[in-house]
């Protein structure tokens, strides 16, 4: 769990195990600075459908610990300098998952919706296919790693 | 030197990191004297264009980076968070 | 309030003075359909630095009532038509409203999260200038009209 | 026929809304009528560039829509919700 104060854009980066509450962090980032104006967030959950053919167990999350909230951090601070913001706050669970529970939150306050909406796309990309971190899906009788996507490769070139 | 596995090329070389004493100088160097040691090896670096390298947890686009003066490096398959 | 089924995409909008919860808004999506993988949210709040100068003590939203529910849906209707969604909640608060409170909230379902980041920049990009609601400031010592921006209505061509 | 004002419209003219009987078969015939009325109308649409118009709660672009048969007709400044 990592905290920075820079050009008034707080970032908060949690690599963790245990779940989160969206509620209690949008609550945290009112807390800091009472009129953010607009918050745009993305919430990610374990799907049971990726393959419609069986039913997901659970999804196991691999990473590569310290390197995967750093490269985060670096993400969100990359997203600071391009756009006004007020904060970020980004949490990724690792360890086993079964189907509806959240994976990942990328919250971006600031005080126009287009900017906030721009940032929380840009951290969604790269967390994707830069940050340290590998999916494996178990199903009743085997077991595959996730493919990276070509797709989402290609999202980065936007950037 | 401190190497790292991850995902399915820590499941082919069958831990998840370990100590090792190397003469190599860059990346690929580093892969190719570690294909020489072990069949399990050479099936984890098979098909390099799937192999993504960090040095001392920085991620390199170049195999022929150098790997002098570094603690660790680490090896995993392209990355699915988020 | 008004709730629809259509197409699997289950659209809910309201119209109302009283707060939300965007937490238990997440919860009823999850409760109708577990697996959206992706949500995205917009949850816009009261500023109170829209003049540097003075501070805002209010703000008074008017609205056309009827006519406003109905063209949040069919701002809706025309989201889930253009995107695969899962789930779309509108609640846009009208009345009195203080720095601090929220105004509105759009939040978007979807199994991939390019197609809820569009949905949710498309819906409030509409509601900014085509739901007849209007707003005014109130200050310690004078009131006034906010003006409909140039830049809003620009936004729009994008779509 | 129906005609509901909101905001600084509604402000200019003093009324949420009011009954009419109305001669005027479209929008801009409306808007003449109630001008020619008293001067609180004529201030209200003073700048038509500023004015939006509902019929029977839809909104309409061009002023020289019909307005037969409308139960209700509204008129008020570019929204600004969100």
């Amino acid at each position: 769990m990592s905290s920075y104060g820079i050009n008034h854009c707080e970032i908060f980066v949690s690599v963790q195990g245990h779940d989160f509450n969206l509620q209690f962090e949008i609550e945290s980032i009112k807390n800091e600075r009472k009129n953010f104006g607009g918050l745009v967030s993305f919430l990610g959950q374990v799907r049971n459908d990726r393959d419609t053919e069986k039913e997901l167990l659970f999804l196991e999350l691999e990473h590569y610990p310290d390197m995967t909230e750093r490269e985060i951090i670096s993400i969100c601070q990359e997203a600071k300098d391009r756009w006004e913001l007020g904060a970020i706050r980004v949490i990724h669970r690792v360890g086993k998952l079964v189907p509806g529970d959240n994976i990942v939150l990328a919250l971006v306050a600031a005080s126009h919706r287009n900017e906030a909406f721009k940032a929380s796309e840009f951290i969604m990309d790269f967390l994707k296919s830069r940050v340290p971190i590998w999916k494996k899906e178990h199903f009743e009788d085997n077991s595959s790693w996730v493919k990276s996507k070509q797709s989402d490769e290609e999202l980065l070139s936007r950037w | 030197m401190k190497i790292l596995y991850f995902s399915w090329l820590r499941e082919k070389v069958g831990v998840p990191n370990e100590e090792k004493d190397i003469k190599a100088t860059t990346v690929i160097g580093l892969i190719e004297e570690l294909v020489q040691l072990e069949e399990r090896y050479a099936m984890a670096f098979s098909d390099l264009k799937s192999v993504r390298v960090a040095v001392d947890q920085k991620l390199v686009q170049d195999l022929k980076t150098s790997i002098e003066n570094a603690r660790e490096v680490a090896f995993f398959p392209p990355m699915t968070g988020g």
